[in-house]
């Protein structure tokens, strides 16, 4: 297991170098000196501009100092746009405002979900599980901007209105556990309803396939009840795809969700990343880019193992 | 049809040995398994261990063992489907592990195989004729104007209907699949097959029924088969000699003649015992294997079968028995069987 | 052509079409791609998308508005600009100049018209004096008249134009007083367009790629499978803006090439990873040894034998592809890195947020962009999942 | 911290009985630990302002660092200039600040002479010894106009004080080359006579510069903050203003609180009408009735605490505003309808029901699109070229893009000087005026300048910004501009790559706006003063020595009816040539919940969230 480990971050090194020099090459595209200047700069304080931000060095070099950094944990380069604040700064800053919503949303639509789904697998064909899945499908052809549009609008404002006092916040963040509901809840609930279509879909065609199988045939001609049957038998074997699932988006959790955080005026990780590639706040982009690909390549592996923890038949090689 | 065959090839075969068909020296195929920090090879399966053999022109040499001993992957070896870790296969004395691919592709057409499972041996997007056209084009085995004819007399030849020509696979029973596998194999008009367990898939009605199919046509086309199967039965109707296998080695190859009455490595008779037997004279010899079959990462050191072994000794465990020559084409690898 | 006719022959495909909803869902793309194919031959042009057809935000289905609005309708557009036209020293130029929508002013003389212009400023100045029209019942009459005035000024519409004025009013303009209708078709088009090309080079290269990669394995698979990995670390979203925002020479011009870019990056690993998947899967099949023993050569077996058997899961894939570029136009539109110069349902979604829709009750450019774009989606989803019942029912 | 969200209200706990179970089991559920806190809320209640910030917010509170007009509001509360302007009186009239009194000004008008309080202590802030704030001095201020100089600072504002005080831009010249930049360093034309008092001699008299004092880019600001915080300095600012800077949440939200150890500053008192019975000022009587004066003669500042929350997007923050969770608001134009009757721009019933009213500013705005006069098609000054561009005005319909994009309410004026500064047009419009649309006329002049129904002319490239509306106006302008056969190639670019091209002068074409600085048209005028070309302000590259030698002139005078002529000619100048088309301003409409008082909105200075406080009605 050890060994696997090791040897998958080693195979895992050339792809993380491609990945910072496909992003910095990217970047690299566009010229943010003129943007942070404002219009009255001249010739000299450009080339000045260039010099301090380090934008004239050779391109290895800047990639070197870059690899560096992230070996090192050093995120201590100054963002461009917000002049005393480092991107490590900005990353702890941003990272748990995304992961209060994301965490929350997450488990919600994976709980939510997964009884959904096997309340449609269990029902195979029958009334319900189409009344299910249609509405799953309904629920995903509509895009997300529309819920956040009318979810701000309809769930905020309206039901504030109707209620004589705000009971979601309209717009805005505050930190701390007791004002969690009131300014998360909502943009929890939006990214819920919006992806647990995907979700139920998926888990519920797991649990098809697990249904279908012999041991369910098996259980159940030994007596076991269904609810039995469908809570320790079929959930269990389901796991492996659930994990994958779910550890497959955890690093996503990260990113958090743009279109959410602008709308909700959470300062998370995606409002950040955002506008810091709006300006072309280079360091704050690359290095998080970096540290999201680091966590990506980190959880394809732990999903490797939990693998070989929960099913016996995977074994790691 | 076949009567008028079987008719013209009936002639006893000539008195002195026609020169070896196939032969199979020293050929060995470890599949390795990877591990450790680096993914390097840290254990080797013995799939096939130092084989040698010989099949005659016109002859069928089956091979028997139990599932895992190596027997496919010794005929995917020889029609080189898998790379030999080393030995040679020679086909009518060319090496062909030392020919370029190119020249291999052109040899195959000499040699051809006949799959396992019929589901899957056939392309789910080809029908019949697709299949068969696409072979005798690759090797241009006729004129282009003479390629429809010649799927029909190979469609006719393996007994399928010719209106099943535009048919999809899916469309077709599991023996009549078999009998397109067989088709395509000898589309090219091959002198050696290789039937890699051919009916193990099919009921046991339609498997007399291929399996009959298969005899026809080696009188008729004077065919060389190797014929890989688990069924004793099976070999011992349809094969002229056997090569029983186990853990990778060659226990014993005999010819298949009275095979009760030869058989005399203790695998075989386990074999040979553990099938039900219509004769009535053999009832009473019931041999039931203890033991486990050894990991095939790990064999013993001495005879591989000493595990399970009923009349192993103390030498078993240390030496590998050699594979001695008892006289008539047949051998044997075990201590404890006395040269006659 | 026949090996195309045979797939579509096969069981599969008759199952897909014994599947009622399915076959409802490929009768509405029918619909949207034959609209499509009719604003690409030139039935919308988007000079017709941008033109100002009526009022500001008026309301689809030609609904009553309130007094206030009907004030705002009668004096803002069309009043002016007669007034305005009039007032030229080339007055019959200026006049025949005077358009909104198929709308053109009547062909009296200039006295005429200056008359029923003068009436209209009476009455307008008369309504001024009111606080509030919205509450102000008695101003109704006042208020009716001066419609009637500036109906005058309109030559009246016979025919097709106005049928087309009607058209274009049907689920009422946007903020600019555009056609909603109008637009809501015209970005048929382009989601269909961008759905398509996204899609169909996605699943090509993805398809190539992963049955190399599955196929030949060594290298090749390494090599692949390193790139992908790649690509799909790279959280998505700064994939494509940064992709987008590289590849955009930002004229607005209609070249869709930055969104085909930025999705075309990174669309095509699903299907890469799916299809690989697969060719290890059809490589341990016998007919693939078959065809090894045959002596076919490695290219000959991938395309005749590997890649058609992976066809039921380009198609699933495409159809999902489909799906995600046009939703994800959407969002890339509403962040200002994708369509530009033209209507689509993003920017249109985009629009109605910017200009106060949703918050002023006024749902018709919000609602037509979501509920044309639900139905596609909708209808593409439906047919996928018929799809993977009919092809790949083990499909999770 | 828990004392700033809505939950603080006192009426919470009280109210939820009146409403449904199924309400009331809704706040319950959600609300429970938010319910725990009301209780110690109740008993004192601090005076917290709930304000909006239209944009993700400034990116440095660092004065020099900034240029916009919310880097101005931020640093308004922590910082104060020398100067700053009489909150209630217009027209603008500007007052000492941290200064005794006015400067005193030389005869030649060319050196001033102030005298600063003695009671302005900095902030208490762990950068000063025992964190005690202390006493701000002569020094202080010179350092803080040196901070301009300092490439290091990455100072924004250089320009205010180009050319202006005596040796200035030779120390800056020497000390950015020098290794070190050295603040000890003397400056000519800055000579301190003692702690309290020094002088600043001008190189010419120019009468920009008492303006420039009272901007936040000059704000005073101790060295001990700068070298105890360094980088971290733009985030930690430390001055003399009324707050005190608690928190920043960035692009979210910043908070202030009342700063303990402001100096004693009352409400400004209630003039009185003057002795002939006309107000003292403009808007007086409205000021009276609003009871603008009920607070005068208290201590500044009269919050306790001001939270700023930053809205990217319009509809969060109309709809907070509308919830009343923020105590006033812009109107977004797009919710201009929905508050108002736009027939006559008042606010409707159904907004004063909520007690809200508003206050219509119409802002020193100039939003224009101006040509590069150095390209060889579109510029030049010759006859052909200049009727080129009055052809291409001539197609221009503002009025269609006021409607379509403002709701209407813009003001459209001729000229580069907006409504309310000497030189502005009488009636917004000059006689020899090339406002379109009027596509006969401008077809004539394309022809007679060579280029009939377009023949023969290149593309037009227009550079404007990425936003949805300004390439919605393009597209407008585009469609107008094939009327006369000009074709137009638009262009949307980021800000960044938009400011990098009028650097480099590759801009054919492009739309920006320019917001004054300070109420003097001279303002707008150096925009197209030759010396200023690219990369400074003059965007348009515009270089006419007649021009020139007027702006000379007019900038070192007093205003005067002889300058009001120059700058009408000047103006007239500017029209005729059409380096520039346009140009509208804006009128903002403010919308102010009845609890905030005293609220005089301004968007030209940002002194007044001291003035403000909140009441509940």
């Amino acid at each position: 297991m050890f060994a696997y480990i090791i040897r998958k971050l080693v195979y895992n090194i050339p792809v993380y170098l491609a990945i910072v020099l496909l992003v910095m090459i990217l970047l690299r595209q566009r010229d943010p000196v003129a943007g942070l200047l404002g219009k009255n700069a001249d010739a000299k304080d450009y080339a000045a501009k260039k010099q301090e931000l380090g934008l004239n060095r050779p391109f290895l070099i800047q990639y070197g100092d870059l690899l560096r950094s992230i070996f090192t944990f050093q995120f201590d380069e100054e963002s461009w746009t917000q002049p005393g604040v480092t991107v490590g700064e900005k990353l702890v800053e941003a990272v748990p405002r995304s992961l209060a919503l994301t965490v929350p949303a997450l488990v919600l639509t994976s709980l939510i979900s997964i009884v959904v789904a096997m309340i449609s697998a269990f029902n195979r064909g029958r009334f319900l599980d189409k009344l299910l899945v249609f509405l799953a499908v309904l629920g995903m052809s509509i895009s997300f901007l529309v819920y956040i549009i009318f979810g701000q609008y309809f769930g905020a404002y309206q039901l504030s209105q109707w209620l004589g006092r705000p009971v979601f916040s309209i717009h805005g963040y505050e930190p701390g556990l007791v004002n969690w509901a009131y300014y998360m809840l909502l943009p929890v609930l939006i990214s819920v309803i919006v992806s647990m279509g995907y979700d139920t879909r998926f888990y519920r065609a797991v649990m098809v396939e697990e249904t279908q199988r012999d041991y369910i045939t098996t259980a159940r001609a030994k007596g076991a009840t269904r609810g039995k049957v469908m809570f320790v038998h079929m959930l269990r074997n389901a796991m492996i795809p659930i994990i994958t699932r779910i550890m497959i988006t955890l690093p996503f959790l990260v990113t958090g969700s743009i279109l959410l955080e602008q709308f909700f005026g959470i300062p998370g990780m995606g409002y950040v990343l955002l506008s810091a590639i709006r300006n072309n706040d280079f360091p704050v982009v690359e290095t998080f880019t970096a540290v999201f690909a680091g966590l990506f390549i980190l959880s394809i592996i732990a999903t490797d193992i939990l693998y070989a923890l929960f099913d016996p038949r995977v074994r790691l090689q | 049809m076949s009567n008028q065959s079987a008719a013209t090839q009936s002639s006893p075969p000539p008195a002195e040995a026609p020169a070896p068909m196939v032969r199979v020296q020293n050929l060995v195929k470890h599949f390795p398994k990877r591990g450790g920090i680096l993914n390097q090879v840290i254990a080797k399966v013995h799939a096939v261990n130092d084989v040698s053999f010989q099949i005659r022109k016109g002859q069928t040499m089956g091979v028997v063992g139990e599932s895992g001993c190596g027997k496919s992957t010794l005929g995917k070896c020889v029609i080189r489907l898998h790379e030999p870790t080393s030995g040679k296969v020679f086909i009518e004395g060319t090496d062909i592990g030392s020919i370029s691919s190119h020249a291999l592709r052109k040899i195959r057409s000499r040699m051809q195989m006949i799959f396992q499972d019929p589901n899957s041996s056939l392309n789910p997007r080809m029908t019949v004729e697709a299949t068969l056209r696409e072979v005798i084009k690759l090797h241009q085995v006729v004129p282009a104007g003479e390629v429809d004819a010649k799927i029909n007399t190979l469609m006719t030849k393996v007994g399928l209907r010719l209106d099943d020509r535009k048919k999809y696979p899916h469309e077709f029973s599991g023996g009549q699949k078999q009998r397109v596998g067989i088709a395509r194999a000898l589309a090219v008009n091959p002198e050696f097959i290789i039937a890699d367990e051919p009916v193990s898939a099919l009921d046991v009605s339609i498997q007399a029924q291929v399996l009959n199919l298969l005899m026809d046509l080696k009188e008729e086309l004077g065919l060389t088969i190797l014929f890989v199967s688990h069924d004793l039965k099976v070999i011992d109707h349809f094969c002229d000699s056997m090569l029983v296998m186990y853990l990778g080695n060659i226990m014993e190859e005999m010819p298949c003649e009275d095979i009760h009455a030869h058989a005399k490595h203790p695998y075989t008779r386990a074999l040979l015992a553990s099938n039900p037997v219509m004769d009535p004279d053999h009832r009473a010899e019931l041999t039931v294997l203890e033991g486990e079959v050894p990991s095939p990462y790990d064999p013993p050191a001495g005879c591989p079968f000493v595990t399970r072994c009923p009349i192993k000794t103390a030498r078993c465990e240390q030496e590998n028995p050699p594979l001695l020559d008892h006289g008539n084409g047949h051998r044997v690898a075990c201590w404890e069987v006395k040269l006659q | 052509m026949s090996m195309t006719d045979r797939f579509f022959k096969t069981r599969e495909f008759r199952k897909l079409f014994r599947n009622k909803s399915a076959v409802i869902a490929m009768l509405v793309i029918a619909a949207y791609l034959f609209t499509a194919l009719f604003v690409m031959c030139g039935g919308i042009t988007r000079e017709t998308c941008d033109t100002v057809v009526g009022q500001n935000k008026m309301p689809g289905f030609f609904i009553q508005q309130t007094p206030e609005q009907r004030y705002e309708n009668a004096t803002s557009k069309f009043l002016p600009m007669v007034q305005r036209a009039l007032s030229r020293a080339d007055q019959t130029a200026a006049l025949a100049d005077v358009r909104l929508g198929q709308e053109r002013v009547v062909n009296k003389s200039a006295a005429q018209l200056q008359a029923i212009i003068d009436r209209a400023i009476e009455l307008k100045n008369e309504l001024n004096q009111s606080e509030d029209l919205d509450a102000d019942s008695a101003r109704l009459p006042q208020l009716k008249a001066l419609e009637d005035q500036v109906a005058m000024l309109k030559a009246p519409l016979t025919g097709w134009s106005r049928l087309m004025q009607n058209a274009s009013l049907v689920l009422g303009t946007d903020a600019q007083g555009r056609s909603i209708f109008l637009r809501g078709l015209y970005s048929i088009k382009i989601a269909i367009q961008i759905g398509l090309v996204t899609a169909a080079f996605c699943v090509l290269l993805g398809a190539l790629l992963g049955a190399a990669a599955g196929y030949f394995g060594g290298w090749v698979d390494h090599g692949i499978v390193w790139v992908y990995t790649t690509f799909s670390s790279i959280p998505n979203l700064v994939l494509l803006v940064v992709l987008s925002y590289a590849f955009t020479d930002s004229e607005v011009k209609d070249t869709l090439l930055p969104v085909y870019i930025a999705f075309g990056a990174t669309f095509w690993i699903g299907t890469c990873r799916v299809i690989r998947g697969e060719t290890l899967k059809l490589k341990r099949m016998e007919y693939i040894q078959a065809a090894q023993t045959a002596g076919f050569s490695p290219f000959y077996i991938l395309v005749r034998h590997v890649i058609p058997n992976t066809a039921h899961l380009m198609l699933i894939n495409f159809s999902l592809l489909l799906i995600g570029a046009i939703k994800s136009e959407v969002i890339l539109s509403f962040l200002g890195f994708g369509v530009k110069g033209q209507p689509s349902w993003g920017i249109m979604i985009r629009d109605a947020g910017n200009n106060g829709d949703v918050v002023s009750g006024f749902f018709w450019e919000i609602g037509t962009a979501t509920a044309l774009m639900f139905a596609l989606v909708l209808a593409f989803n439906i047919l996928s999942d018929a799809l993977q019942d009919a092809f790949d029912p083990k499909h999770v | 911290m828990k004392l700033d969200c809505w939950r603080t209200e006192p009426h919470v706990p009280l109210r939820c009985l009146r409403h449904s179970f199924l309400q009331t089991f809704l706040i319950c559920l959600l609300l429970v630990p938010g319910l725990l806190e009301c209780k110690q809320v109740m008993a004192d209640q601090p005076i917290v302002l709930r304000l909006p910030m239209p944009t993700a917010g400034p990116n440095s509170l660092d004065p020099v660092r900034g240029s916009s007009q919310y880097d101005n509001i931020a640093c308004g509360y922590v910082y104060e200039s020398l100067l700053e302007y009489e909150y209630l009186k217009r027209p603008f009239e500007l007052k000492p600040c941290l200064l005794e009194s006015m400067p005193e000004v030389s005869e030649d008008g060319k050196t001033f002479r102030f005298k600063l309080r003695e009671d302005i202590y900095f902030h208490d802030d762990p950068c000063f010894p025992d964190g005690k704030g202390r006493r701000l001095v002569t020094d202080d201020v010179f350092y803080s106009l040196k901070r301009m100089a300092d490439n290091g600072n990455q100072p924004k504002a250089w320009w205010l004080m180009k050319d202006t005080i005596v040796g200035f831009d030779d120390y800056r010249e020497q000390q950015n080359a020098a290794e070190d930049f050295d603040y000890d360093a003397p400056v000519e034309g800055m000579v301190k006579i003692s702690d309290y008092e020094f002088e600043i001699v001008l190189a010419q008299p120019f009468y920009r510069f008492i303006y420039t004092l009272a901007m936040f880019q000059t704000a005073v600001l101790p060295h001990e903050a700068v070298d105890y915080y360094k980088e971290k300095f733009s985030k930690h600012p430390v001055g003399t203003g009324p707050f005190l800077m608690q928190r920043w949440d960035f692009g979210a939200k910043l908070v202030f609180v009342r700063n303990p150890s402001y100096r004693t500053m009352l409400y400004p008192a209630d003039p009185g009408l003057n002795k002939d019975g006309s107000a003292p000022y403009t808007g007086y009587k409205e000021d009276v009735e609003l009871g603008f004066y009920k607070d005068a003669g208290k201590r500044l500042p009269l919050a306790d605490k001001v939270i700023l929350t930053m809205f990217a997007e319009n509809q969060p923050m109309w709809l907070k505003f509308l919830n009343r969770e923020l105590d006033y608001s812009r109107v977004p134009a797009e919710n201009f309808p929905q508050a108002f009757i736009k027939r006559r721009q008042k606010l409707r019933q159904s907004f004063k029901d909520m007690g809200i009213r508003a206050v219509p500013l119409p802002l020193l705005d100039f939003i224009y699109n101006g040509f590069n006069m150095e390209d060889p098609v579109f510029g030049g000054y010759d006859d052909k070229s200049k009727w080129l561009r009055q052809a291409i005005s001539l197609t221009y319909d503002l009025e269609e893009i006021n409607q379509a994009h403002y709701q209407g309410i813009n003001l459209i004026y001729d000229g580069p000087i907006p409504n309310g500064m000497d030189g502005h047009p009488e009636g917004h419009q000059v006689a020899n005026n090339y406002r379109g649309p009027n596509i006969p006329r401008a077809k004539k002049l394309l022809a007679k300048a060579g280029y009939p129904d377009g023949k023969g002319l290149p593309e037009l490239v227009f550079y404007t910004s990425r936003q949805p509306a300004s390439v919605e106006m393009a597209m407008m302008s585009k469609r107008n501009m094939a009327k006369i056969g000009v074709k137009m190639d638009v262009r949307s670019v980021d800000f960044a790559t938009l400011s990098e091209n009028l650097r480099k002068k590759t801009c054919p074409f492009f739309g920006l706006a320019w917001g004054s600085d300070y109420p003097d048209a001279e303002n707008n005028l150096q925009l197209f003063y030759g010396p200023f070309k690219s990369p400074m302000s003059n965007n348009f590259n515009y270089d006419r020595a007649e021009y020139n030698e007027l702006y000379e002139k007019v900038r070192v005078m007093q205003p005067s009816p002889e300058r009001s002529a120059m700058y009408a000619k000047m103006r007239d100048m500017i029209i005729e040539d059409v380096p520039v088309i346009g140009a509208m301003a804006r009128t903002r409409f403010y919308l102010i919940h009845s609890r905030l008082k005293n609220f005089k909105p301004e968007e030209t200075f940002s002194n007044w969230p001291k003035y403000l406080t909140v009441q509940e009605p």
